[in-house]
């Protein structure tokens, strides 16, 4: 079945959609959240043949030819055995999707152990910017978030204002930014790149532009960017 | 005859059983009788049998068209209960 | 003076129609009350600065009110029962009983409401006297209505008398004032018992 | 003079154009009354309790401001047509004016009251009543839906129009980040359009209970009537809730409470109030869509509903758990993980009654002798339109991949899939199936397929992309887009599909026009080729305002139909004529209406002795319609039988 799926999702970056981010994940929320979208997509794809089969059969097959016009069709009420049979597939396909949503709905919102060494970073959204505070560093940086590659994060979200939402589309799904609240998004960059951050809930007239860069850098780039981002606070 | 004074004695025993379930009621909010942990079910039980009696005897939910007049009670309380429990868990 | 029987007071197909969609009425209300005991209870605790249920309330004025609602309830009741038997007079100082405690009602809460603007507990103090002075106030509001509406039916009795047509609508005011009352002992429960515990 | 010219400087370029085409219109309705003598006519409508042209009017202004909606629908798409495209005035704050009241106007006083209109016209003749059990309170209803309607659309040229999207999200929508009235208008508009939608609502409740013909029992009811009775328990229920809500965000406002305020209270609240209402509302505006469809498509397939009981209990299901699925619009703010898998479920088990129906649809074609006319081509590009937003809707219900697709266009495209494939899609089937009925004339085929077959071609252009759009990365309500993410061509074919639909739109009126001015009476009670299978079709078109000249006494589900079988042309009438009452027009809706227009502006401005007076006219149009006892006329028994037997038309 996996198998099916990464097939579909080569031809699918051969064809030229790798500029689908979430078809293209580089963390492992976005991982786990594409594998249940495919999941979902066959699941529906089935159902759609289905349909779509039917319904073009039906239309070809039952359509009024000339000189039926008044003719009086066999009226049938129903039939039994359809219609449990389209409840009960219908059930079956709900459970099969189901079971792996709720498994990665508690595995996503599991929190990090300590031996995992989550790095930490406080995200505060305001109109129309991102902040990320690192405790560990002690630094902050504004519209621009770099992270260090297969290091698990811990984003804690905030707001300062209205609700925004946190969202960096390759790396994983979101989360909603709300003020006077704390919110925890969970996901580990396994790529180094650049993606891109957004806000995905209306947060006023700059929504649009409340935008990010994600920097994911291996070791040493991140710590280099650690000491200049240190130096500068210290000259600041 | 007869059976409106039935009526109307009925009416007269729910309402001074309202007026003693509402001081009843009082008096153990006031004292210590019942701990606080089981005292709010209590309570909520108490108006529950208030709302009953007032449904049944003073509004003759039962009466003609009973079933629809029930049905958009009961589903309006449905609502409102799931619109209470998950409006009272933000609370955590 | 003969007394109509009740069937034939609200026999009446559309007295029948009517008094079915106050029942459908009476649903959207539980729906409305239910959401503002809804807000109520999620900002139950967020009292800011502010007094919270524990200073602010106190108990034996409000058994007073409760009692006063409920007796207009039971001479609502009463009026109803009358009513059904085609006494016109009876019927008239019932439903009179039942406004005027109602105006009693509304007194002391005016009463109430004033001592705790007083003590600095306004709406805007914090989210729960927001949510206590939304909630309160749409009863409040429902009680005014229910007793400016039934002061006009009590005119509509003494110029047309007990008939097909004031008969059903004094009928269905009472359905909505018993229906205040349930949600009073809600709100005394909810609000003022438990906010003590 | 001077200060006059100066304010009208700074106004936006769009404002004093919509200025100006107000005054234009208003000037050119007033001559074109005045010159053809119109004024009376147009009272005659104002103040009719008849519910066929309640129905109608209802139809009408649901229609401007569906054309309201729809150019900013276009206007949205001329934005985002190019990357980092600046069209016009509208961006940043007049973007999110234009997708807020968009959304706004969309579904409260496009899709809720359209399909309330279609069904006002048409429960009552399915179930064989003279009119619907509260006339006086039919007109009310539709009074304040316009009061509400107006108040909305107005707040554009006075004083800004709400600008927090269409869920007006607190703390956004508080006066201390959107100050001035534009989010004012949004819960004091809706409350009384809100209002005026639980009275209709109560009134179809009641009407489908009590005045059904004899003989009509719950289960013989054609299942737009069916549908239409859970919708409005549905009503009756979420618009309460959204009254709340609604008078919530008024506290708010105005009076200075702060319980969505983020530091005192919670501004969770204002979601999930607004949601416990806003999802029941999707099924609201989509369960009568679905039965017009069921019956359209067992008309023209000339076959009875398969599978009619699953039918009947797939709506009662789809309406329960319609209220259990609603924090699905909120997995993202951060509840814990157990409330959202619950509501993960919930929301996939609504597929299975929407299943069953989609199912039983297709057997209903099957066997049956299926003709392609405009209504049945509407319900078929529903089946394909709906079930590809109804996988969607399943694919958004698994909580960790909607934590990708929150909040993105892959929602826009699914939320569109669903609204304008059921409920835009049913009401244009539900109009060429029912216009001949309401108007006496068949609208124009060739046009009607014209309209078709543009509007979903153009449809599919619009929304599909926007699918991939959201996988993209592009989250809803943005005004512009970065160059280089490969969003342009896509957006840019899908302002191009929004311009097909406004072709396809644009068809419909000239269809309207050409069957209005040209178009032959169809002198026909079934114009439909006797396919018609239930009591709509045995009254003349388009019916005498009493409806039926005698009570039908119905024997089965599909009476008209039955009586097909047996070479008959009619069923049978058995009742007796009698003397026919009728409600008496009334003018207290209007002025009822119109007062509650004025206090809201007295609120929304916070002039408090303007809402003073309005609510003061309020409480006298109550209190005069108190005192109204004895009201209604009859048409004498001669009259009635003189018209049915065949002199009249």
């Amino acid at each position: 079945m996996k198998r099916v799926l990464t097939f579909i999702v080569t031809a699918c970056i051969l064809s030229g959609c790798s500029s689908i981010a979430v078809l293209n994940p580089k963390g492992t929320a976005g991982e786990k959240q594409l594998d249940l979208l495919l999941l979902s997509l066959l699941l529906m794809g089935i159902v759609l043949a289905v349909v779509f089969t039917l319904f073009v059969r039906f239309l070809i097959k039952y359509r009024e030819k000339p000189g039926e016009e008044n003719e009086f069709p066999i009226q049938t009420a129903g039939n039994k055995k359809l219609e449990i049979s389209w409840i009960v597939v219908p059930f079956i396909i709900i459970i099969v999707l189901a079971i792996p949503t709720f498994a990665t709905t508690y595995e996503l919102d599991e929190p990090y152990t300590n031996d995992k060494k989550p790095l930490i970073i406080e995200v505060t959204g305001e109109q129309f910017q991102w902040s990320f505070y690192y405790p560990e560093y002690g630094i902050t940086s504004t519209d621009e978030l770099r992270l260090p590659v297969n290091r698990p994060i811990s984003f804690k979200l905030t707001s300062n204002d209205v609700i925004h939402s946190f969202w960096i589309p390759q790396l994983g799904g979101k989360r909603d930014a709300l003020p006077g609240k704390e919110n925890t998004l969970r996901l580990k960059a396994l790529e180094t790149g650049t993606y891109d951050g957004k806000c995905a809930e209306l947060c006023g007239a700059e929504h649009a532009l409340m935008t990010f860069d994600t920097i994911v850098e291996n070791k040493t780039n991140f710590s280099k960017w650690i000491e200049n981002m240190k130096d500068g606070e210290k000259d600041g | 005859m007869k059976k409106e004074n039935d009526h109307l004695t009925k009416l007269s025993i729910m309402f001074v059983t309202m007026i003693i379930l509402t001081l009843i009621a009082f008096y153990l909010v006031s004292s210590d009788w019942i701990s606080t942990n089981v005292l709010p079910y209590v309570l909520l039980f108490f108006a529950v049998i208030q709302v009953v009696i007032q449904l049944v005897l003073f509004m003759d939910i039962k009466e003609k068209e009973g079933r629809y007049r029930i049905t958009s009670v009961v589903g309006g309380g449905f609502i409102a209960l799931l619109t209470i429990f998950f409006l009272a868990l933000l609370k955590m | 003076m003969q007394a109509p029987a009740e069937e034939k007071l609200f026999s009446d197909k559309q007295a029948q129609m009517n008094i079915l969609a106050f029942w459908f009425l009476i649903g959207a209300e539980v729906v409305v009350f239910g959401c503002l005991f809804g807000i109520y209870v999620s900002v139950q605790e967020l009292t800011a600065n502010g007094p919270g249920p524990k200073e602010l309330f106190n108990l034996s004025e409000i058994i007073i009110s409760t009692i006063v609602l409920l007796s207009s309830s039971f001479t609502c009741a009463l009026g109803v029962y009358t009513l059904k038997l085609g006494k016109k007079r009876m019927t008239f100082i019932w439903f009179l009983l039942t406004i005027s405690l109602g105006i009693g009602f509304v007194f002391l809460e005016v009463i109430e409401f004033v001592a705790y603007v007083g003590e600095g507990a306004t709406i805007s103090t914090s989210a729960f006297l927001g949510a206590f002075y939304m909630l309160l106030g749409t009863h409040g509001a429902h009680v005014i209505f229910g007793v400016v509406w039934i002061s006009m039916l009590l005119i509509q009795l003494v110029l047309f008398g007990i008939t097909k047509d004031t008969a059903p609508k004094l009928f269905i005011a009472s359905l909505y004032w018993h229906f205040i009352d349930v949600i009073w002992v809600f709100i005394f429960t909810v609000v003022y018992l438990l906010g003590k515990v | 003079m001077d200060s006059i010219l100066q304010y009208f400087r700074t106004l936006p370029s769009d404002i004093i154009l919509a200025d100006i085409s107000l005054v234009i219109i208003t000037i050119a309705s007033t001559f074109l009354l005045t010159k053809y003598k119109k004024w009376n006519w147009l009272w005659s409508w104002i103040t009719s309790t008849d519910h066929k042209k309640i129905g109608i009017m209802y139809l009408f202004v649901s229609f401007l401001f569906f054309l309201r909606a729809g150019l900013e629908a276009l206007l949205i798409r001329m934005q985002l047509a190019f990357p980092e495209n600046e069209f016009w005035v509208f961006q940043g704050e007049r973007f999110n004016q234009l997708t807020s009241t968009h959304g706004t106007v969309m579904i409260f006083l496009v899709a809720t009251p359209l399909l309330i209109g279609l069904m006002n016209v048409i429960v009552p003749l399915q179930i064989g009543a003279r009119d619907v059990a509260f006339p006086f309170m039919n007109s009310l209803s539709l009074w304040l839906f316009i009061s509400g309607g107006i108040l909305i659309n107005v707040s554009f040229i006075a004083g800004g129009s709400p600008n927090a999207g269409w869920t007006t999200y607190a703390p956004l929508s508080l006066k201390e980040f959107t100050p001035g009235p534009s989010n004012t208008y949004y819960p004091i508009g809706l409350q009384v359009a809100g209002l005026g939608t639980i009275m209709g609502a109560i009134n179809f409740i009641v009407t489908i209970i009590k005045m059904r013909a004899p003989g009509m029992k719950f289960m013989r009811m054609p299942l737009s009537t069916w549908s239409m009775l859970i919708t409005s328990v549905l009503i009756v229920y979420a618009f309460s809730a959204l009254a709340v809500a609604l008078l919530l965000l008024t506290f708010e406002r105005l009076f200075g409470t702060v319980i969505l305020s983020s530091s005192a209270g919670n501004p969770l609240i204002w979601q999930h109030l607004f949601w416990i209402f806003g999802h029941p509302e999707v099924y609201i505006i989509a369960l009568p869509a679905f039965g017009i469809f069921s019956d359209v498509i067992s008309t023209f397939s000339k076959k009875k509903l398969f599978g009619y009981t699953s039918m009947v209990f797939a709506i009662i299901l789809i309406g329960f758990l319609g209220f259990m699925v609603w924090v699905h619009h909120m997995f993202t703010v951060g509840l814990n993980a157990n409330i959202n898998v619950f509501f993960a479920l919930t929301t996939m088990l609504i597929a299975i009654p929407t299943g069953i129906k989609i199912f039983n649809w297709l057997f209903t074609m099957r066997g049956g002798s299926i003709r392609f006319d405009t209504p049945m081509l509407y319900a078929l590009g529903f089946i394909v339109t709906f079930v590809m937003g109804g996988v969607t809707g399943v694919m958004l219900g698994s909580v960790p991949a909607d934590y990708q697709y929150h909040d993105s266009y892959f929602v826009v495209a699914h939320l569109h899939y669903v609204i304008i494939g059921a409920t835009i899609f049913g009401v244009l089937s539900g109009v060429y199936y029912w216009w001949p009925k309401m108007f006496g004339k068949m609208l124009n085929e060739k046009l009607g397929k014209w309209n078709f077959w543009t509007f979903v071609i153009g449809f599919h252009f619009t929304f599909f992309p926007m699918h991939i759009m959201g996988l993209m990365g592009m989250p809803r309500r943005v005004f512009t887009y970065p160059e280089g993410e490969g969003l342009g061509w896509l957006n840019f074919v899908s302002t191009c599909g929004a311009f097909l639909m406004g072709i396809g739109v644009f068809i419909f009126m000239l269809n309207i026009y050409i069957t209005t001015r040209y178009g032959k009476s169809v002198q026909l009670n079934d114009p439909w080729m006797k396919r018609g299978r239930t009591l709509e079709w045995t009254i003349p078109s388009p019916p005498p305002p009493y409806n039926f000249a005698r009570t039908p006494i119905v024997t089965s589900g599909e009476p008209l139909w039955n009586a097909y079988e047996n070479r008959k042309e009619n069923i049978e009438f058995e009742g007796e004529y009698e003397d026919i009452h009728m409600p008496s027009s009334s003018s207290l809706p209007f002025f009822m209406g119109m007062a509650f227009l004025i206090a809201s502006f007295g609120f929304v401005f916070q002039i408090w002795w303007l809402a003073t007076l309005g609510m003061l006219g309020v409480f006298m149009t109550m209190a005069i319609r108190s005192f109204q006892n004895k009201n209604g006329y009859s048409i004498p028994k001669k009259n009635v039988i003189y018209h049915d037997k065949g002199v009249g038309y």
